[in-house]
């Protein structure tokens, strides 16, 4: 077990949309080179913990301390100026763009045309596309096409392309192989490892416990928006994480 | 003479009965003078939309151009232009400058000639119209399309001074109805709420006639209260004769037309024409509508 | 369905996709009438005013009342058929144009039926005859919207122009009498106090609801404003959709046309032409998002409600006639902040 | 292997985007009660594939047969006239609806009002929510509120809901588990295994090798737009169609 | 960029995730210049027919070439603004009336400052303040939408009022002469044959053309367009975008509203008024959607010039007043017909 001071750590946290309590008074510690995988039937609570972690959504209530100082992100921006970049779940991507304007989106490279005019550096869009889109194997050559053209794994492998482009502290990854073919899965599963061996954070989505198994540290199971538990992952196997998961 | 003159009718607007009208008298005229009539305008009130088509215009040279043009000041520099191309300009129904032209003095007084009726005293002629009506005491208001429109304006402004000369009677806000009859029925009938005393309006253009008969219709004050309109349409005759409207100031705009073409006609065959000509206007009621001498000056159809 | 005796459920103990307490909230309700709550407060406003600046009254007056009322019939019929048009994700700009051209047919048809037939008849056939011209620039409308796929905003745009331009030439430039005395008393009588214009709008807007809340053309229009592709992937014929509904938005218009040709007993081609704005405004202030899949008649009555009472109250309120410019655009503004505020506090979908 | 007469038969089908050839030359039979994957790595064609069966996109050419009659889909509406339901990858649910009333899209249930007024059924679409959504074990109490207010989990299970409903004659499932919890999961397996028994046809692509080899007859793989290769799941092993999907 | 050289690459050949022919053809580009082949088009009609209706020329006429480039500033100028806004998915329908009143300002702040200093000063200084008053009505916009979450239609429909209203009281319901005679060169004087104005809206164009294609402002504005949640998360600051968005279609308009007090010599609160629809019309048929995510500059610059020249060219060939509504019409929808058949025919994006 890893015992460094956290990296991320979460308190309390609650996330009520009108009637609907969909995140219950949950906590949650990642301390660096820690993947904590976060597990949970349909509707558990999963993708709305980590919005509020990322501040796509004001929590209800709780705290959020980065490495011990609490934090409040009124934005997604915020967080990701602190270091925690997200893929989410439903991808958040501008169709409209390219690939590498989509990496780059909201932190697009600026070059000087004519020795003083900044414009952006389309040329470093493309490089980093083709670049991250090689990471997962996949060797793009349409670089100023929409992401709209591509297909659902392609652009699933865009999202998480710009959030491991960016170099975070921490790594939020909302089902990230969702969509990916076989050999993909693998190089993602292979890239997470290769995060922790560089000392970031990784939450980690599933509902492929094999994935889950293969590269977590430990495992925080939701159920109807409460932590129903939470492992070491060498301390459990499939079935309790699934009793879990379920209840009864 | 046997050259055929292209002269050129810009009116306002061109979705109006009044220019519509215009044009057919301009349009007599020049049939009778073989001339041949061109007449190009913008679908609004306004410089922006009218300078367009006036350099459209421009561009074929006709030999004379008529325009009314939609204001004083804006207007000069578009019209220089076609001054200094060598067209000869008469204005119709609205004037550039003061409206005095060929004194040597101000920046508009290049067209030959300016040939309307007044709208200032079409306003004036109004109010002493209404207050007639109504006694010459109690509460009236102006009815008018929008602001910024320099005929409708200054119909507006005489019947504010003119009312000036009339002590007992108030004038009322104006309330802008943006030729939308159903606002204008619907503030008349909010200020008669508001004044239950209110004895007159006044229509400045066809819609705010429309609109405020329809609201004094609805409001059941036929008769009790006075509406009287600036123009005279064919369906203002019907008002007319359905005491919807009291009276109704109708411009000579076929007139305007004629002598418009005249003029210019005059001007291109080398004779010389007045700097200005009055059309003036007529008092079409209930009692004087059917008569032939009035019933002329109702608007072609 | 699937003949399937719910046979694997034995193995765990079913997660609950739903944490939720069910019953809406009281507050929910409310915020759904939204336009509704803010016309309240606009009168209540008012009422105060009056009775402050002049001890007088403005919600008191029936008289007030049925100003009010008739001069929210045209903006609101125009309103009612772009309601549909903006649920679909749609706008029609034609449709002030279409009324003007309406109004002009309604005028001369009256007349030239007059002449052949008994007067009421008269009046009918050409209400009928007027609407059914409007249902043409409609259908052109819905082809080129649905057939070949000209954006709304464009292929409405054109058609503003060639009715306009129709309408004109039909009106010879100017205004058309009609004289036909039953027609004048469908534009300006009452019966029981209740004018006929009133009613008669009443009625259009009582059918829409009913197709827009009850029907499958209603149900469809939700589905392709919100998803075209999803509600054209579950089968839904988007084609044949928005022919349908761009004749259904002309057939307001020509209605408004018609009763626009009663109460004036004149056809006008630029009847509808200042009723644009006002007429997209009900809708949204009504709840309604221009990007589409959202939007009710009920909250389009409140809407044009809204701006009839601040326009007609302003002037009762004796306003000057330039600070009404400001303050129609001040209230229009509020309308919507007030909305803002009761979606937060009711815990309604929001922006993220 | 089954050798009743193809419920559907795709012959030298060929999709191209301008000059993107998503599908070359592709064939496929399916048989009544039949369940045949369709695999493939990401942007392999498979999406491309049933978009041009089901009549989202008219093929660039090549033929569809059903029942041995050769159709041509103007629109999905006239597949699904011919019992073809789809499961499409992005869910295609209209967000601003209810789950019932997604299910029914484009086939309300209307009953009377007042004994005449033909009005909608809301009702029977609340029950048909119900008792679809219990078919995946998904208990829903929310039947007014629109599916925008569900997880990502939570509104695939809509997507095969609406599809399973209509007991059509063919499914196509375009990974409908992707979002889905390891017991949906196992519903959806089960549910399709029932689909096989009742003689349907069904197309199932799915990126879960264990999935495919769970429920298919067979399984035909592309690659980057061709056929790289048919089976009989009997006849091969996860191996053999890895190798496939990535050729080499 | 997380170091990780590339490692796992061994086990199997990669699958090319593009097996498309890369380079774009020819047709492709053509049609991404749709508008501007429609524009080349109409010159062609025109020309075509004032040569057999009068043996005429229309493209031979560097007066109409002049007239036509004349026209089309102002709205083009509106355009410009709104083509940024119609991109983020919004609309700002205030931009007509915060010209008027930029030109009002600008008259009476040239008259002002004419007193007190040289003339070329007064009129630099003075169209400084003009948009810097526009800038006021445009912050608060931007602050409605972005702050307070008013939709963008009733945000500046709002504004549409308080801004003529405004403008109306500033100019005491009337036009404000200006007396400056180098505003009035610069609104009517040329050099080299190139009218000042069309100097002045060629290098507003180059400098917004710069923004949108080349800027993070640009690229941001697309983003949020397409979809305004991804785009927050990606970490745009949302607000602060709208905000300035806003602000810029504010400046554009009062840019215009400027160079309308020095070609007209006076300022009109009612400049603007009739401009709306046809910029935005220039917008959309220069290829944005009002969906937002798509648009140009260089487009709407064909947009603008053609809906100037079908307007221009009509009267030229002297076409009958209410026919020019119908024609400016069908042109305006064929304008977009083109558009759909080059689609079809260069394989891009098509609708499914
Ligand atoms: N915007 C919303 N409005 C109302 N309820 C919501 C909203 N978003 C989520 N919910 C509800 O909150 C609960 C938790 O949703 P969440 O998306 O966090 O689940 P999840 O664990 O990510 O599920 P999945 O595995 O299906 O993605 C669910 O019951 C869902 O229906
Ligand atoms: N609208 C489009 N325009 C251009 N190219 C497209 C379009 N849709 C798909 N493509 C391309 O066609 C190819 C096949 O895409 P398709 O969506 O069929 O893949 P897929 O096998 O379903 O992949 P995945 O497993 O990732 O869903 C891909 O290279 C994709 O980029
Ligand atoms: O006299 C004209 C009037 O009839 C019209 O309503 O507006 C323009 C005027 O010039
Ligand atoms: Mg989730
Ligand atoms: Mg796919």
């Amino acid at each position: 077990m890893n015992s460094a001071a956290p990296l991320l750590e979460v308190r309390n946290l609650s996330r009520y949309f009108g009637a609907v309590k969909a995140l219950d008074n949950c906590s949650l510690v990642v301390r660096p080179g820690e993947v904590v995988a976060l597990a949970g039937d349909n509707g558990a609570g999963k993708t709305t913990m980590i919005k509020a972690i990322s501040g796509v959504y004001p929590p209800t209530s709780g705290e959020i301390l980065l490495e011990g100082k609490p934090v409040s992100f009124s934005s997604p921006e915020d967080a990701r100026e602190q270091g925690i970049e997200t893929i989410y779940q439903d991808l958040a991507l501008a169709d409209n763009l390219s690939i590498g304007a989509n990496i780059y989106l909201g932190r697009e490279p600026m070059k000087k045309a004519f020795g003083f005019l900044p414009v952006l550096d389309r040329k470093a869009m493309a490089k980093a596309a083709e670049e991250t889109m090689a990471l997962l194997d996949f060797h793009v050559k349409r670089l100023e096409a929409p992401v709209s053209n591509f297909s659902g794994g392609q652009r699933q492998a865009v999202a998480i392309g710009r959030a491991v482009f960016w170099n975070a502290k921490i790594l939020i990854m909302d089902e990230p192989t969702a969509a990916l073919g076989v050999p993909e899965q693998r190089k993602v599963v292979s890239l997470i490892k290769s995060l922790k061996s560089q000392g970031k954070g990784v939450i980690f989505i599933s509902h492929n416990l094999q994935d889950i198994f293969a590269v977590s540290d430990r495992i925080v199971v939701l159920r109807r928006g409460v932590v129903a538990g939470a492992r070491n992952i060498v301390d459990t196997d499939h079935n309790e994480v699934v009793k879990l998961m379920v209840g009864g | 003479q046997d050259k055929k003159f292209t002269i050129a009718l810009i009116p306002g607007l061109t979705t109006d009965a009044f220019y519509i009208t215009m044009r057919k008298g301009a349009e007599a005229a020049a049939k009778a003078v073989g001339a041949q009539l061109v007449f190009q305008g913008a679908p609004e009130f306004n410089p922006v939309t009218q300078v367009p088509v006036l350099d459209a215009v421009i561009a074929k040279s006709p030999d004379a151009l008529l325009i009314a043009p939609t204001d004083t000041n804006q207007l000069i520099q578009p019209l220089k232009r076609a001054s200094d191309a060598g067209i000869p300009i008469i204005t119709v129904d609205t004037f550039i400058g003061s409206g005095d032209y060929q004194t040597g003095a101000g920046d508009g007084d290049f067209p030959l000639s300016y040939i309307a009726s007044d709208n200032i005293l079409g306003g004036a002629i109004a109010a002493r119209a209404l207050a007639t009506a109504i006694g010459d005491k109690g509460k009236v208001f102006v009815s008018n399309v929008k602001p910024g429109i320099s005929t409708t304006d200054q119909r507006e402004q005489g019947f504010k001074d003119e009312m000036k000369k009339h002590p007992n009677i108030e004038v009322l806000e104006t309330q802008f109805n943006e030729n939308d009859a159903n606002k204008a029925a619907s503030q008349l009938q909010a200020v008669y709420a508001r004044n239950s005393d209110l004895a007159g309006v006044f229509g400045a253009n066809l819609f705010s006639a429309m609109g405020s008969s329809n609201g004094v219709q609805q409001a059941g004050q036929i008769g009790k209260m006075k509406v009287v309109a600036f123009d005279a349409p064919g369906s203002i005759v019907d008002s007319l004769n359905s005491g919807l409207v009291d009276m109704a100031i109708a411009q000579h705009p076929a007139e305007i037309g004629y002598y418009g073409v005249m003029s210019a006609y005059a001007h291109l065959t080398g004779n010389s024409i007045p700097t200005k000509i009055g059309t003036g206007f007529t008092v079409i009621d209930k009692k004087n509508v059917a008569d032939p001498a009035t019933a002329k000056f109702i608007y072609a159809e | 369905m699937v003949e399937q005796a719910n046979p694997t459920s034995a193995s765990h103990v079913a997660p609950q996709a739903d944490h939720a307490d069910v019953s809406k909230t009281v507050i929910q309700k409310i915020a759904q009438l939204r336009a509704w709550v803010f016309l309240a407060a606009l009168l209540v406003v008012f009422e105060l005013w009056a009775r402050i600046d002049f001890g007088g009254t403005f919600v008191g007056s029936s008289f007030n009342w049925r100003s009010v009322a008739i001069f929210a019939v045209a903006p609101l019929l125009l309103a009612i058929g772009q309601t549909f048009v903006i649920i679909s994700g749609g706008i029609d700009l034609s449709a002030g144009f279409i009324m003007g051209l309406a109004a002009v047919v309604a005028a001369h048809a009256i007349n030239m039926l007059g002449v052949y037939m008994p007067l009421p008849i008269a009046m009918v056939l050409g209400i009928c005859i007027a609407v059914a011209a409007a249902v043409i620039p409609g259908t052109i409308n819905g082809l080129l919207i649905s057939q070949l796929k000209v954006p709304p905003f464009i292929g409405t745009l054109g058609m503003f122009g060639v009715a306009r331009g129709s309408a004109f030439l039909l009106a010879g430039g100017t205004t058309v009498p009609v004289k036909n005395s039953y027609l004048a008393e469908l534009g300006n009588g009452q019966v029981l106090g209740l004018p006929y214009l009133v009613i008669v709008a009443a009625i259009v807007v009582v059918v829409m609801h009913y197709l827009l809340s009850q029907t499958r053309f209603g149900q469809h229009n939700y589905a392709i404003g919100a998803n075209a592709q999803a509600a054209r992937r579950a089968g839904v014929d988007i084609k044949r959709h928005l022919l349908r509904l761009y004749i259904l938005s002309a057939i307001c218009a020509g209605i408004g046309g018609a009763l626009y040709a009663a109460r004036f007993t004149a056809g006008a081609a630029q009847a509808g032409e200042p009723l644009l704005l006002d007429s997209v405004a009900a809708v949204v202030i009504g709840g309604a998002s221009l990007f589409g899949g959202s939007g009710t008649i009920v909250g389009t009555i409140a809407g044009a409600l809204v701006i009839a009472v601040i326009q007609y109250g302003l002037v009762f309120m004796n306003v000057e006639p330039f600070w009404q410019f400001i303050a129609v655009g001040v209230v229009i503004i509020i309308s919507v902040l007030i909305d803002q505020a009761q979606r937060r506090f009711s815990g309604a979908k929001q922006d993220e």
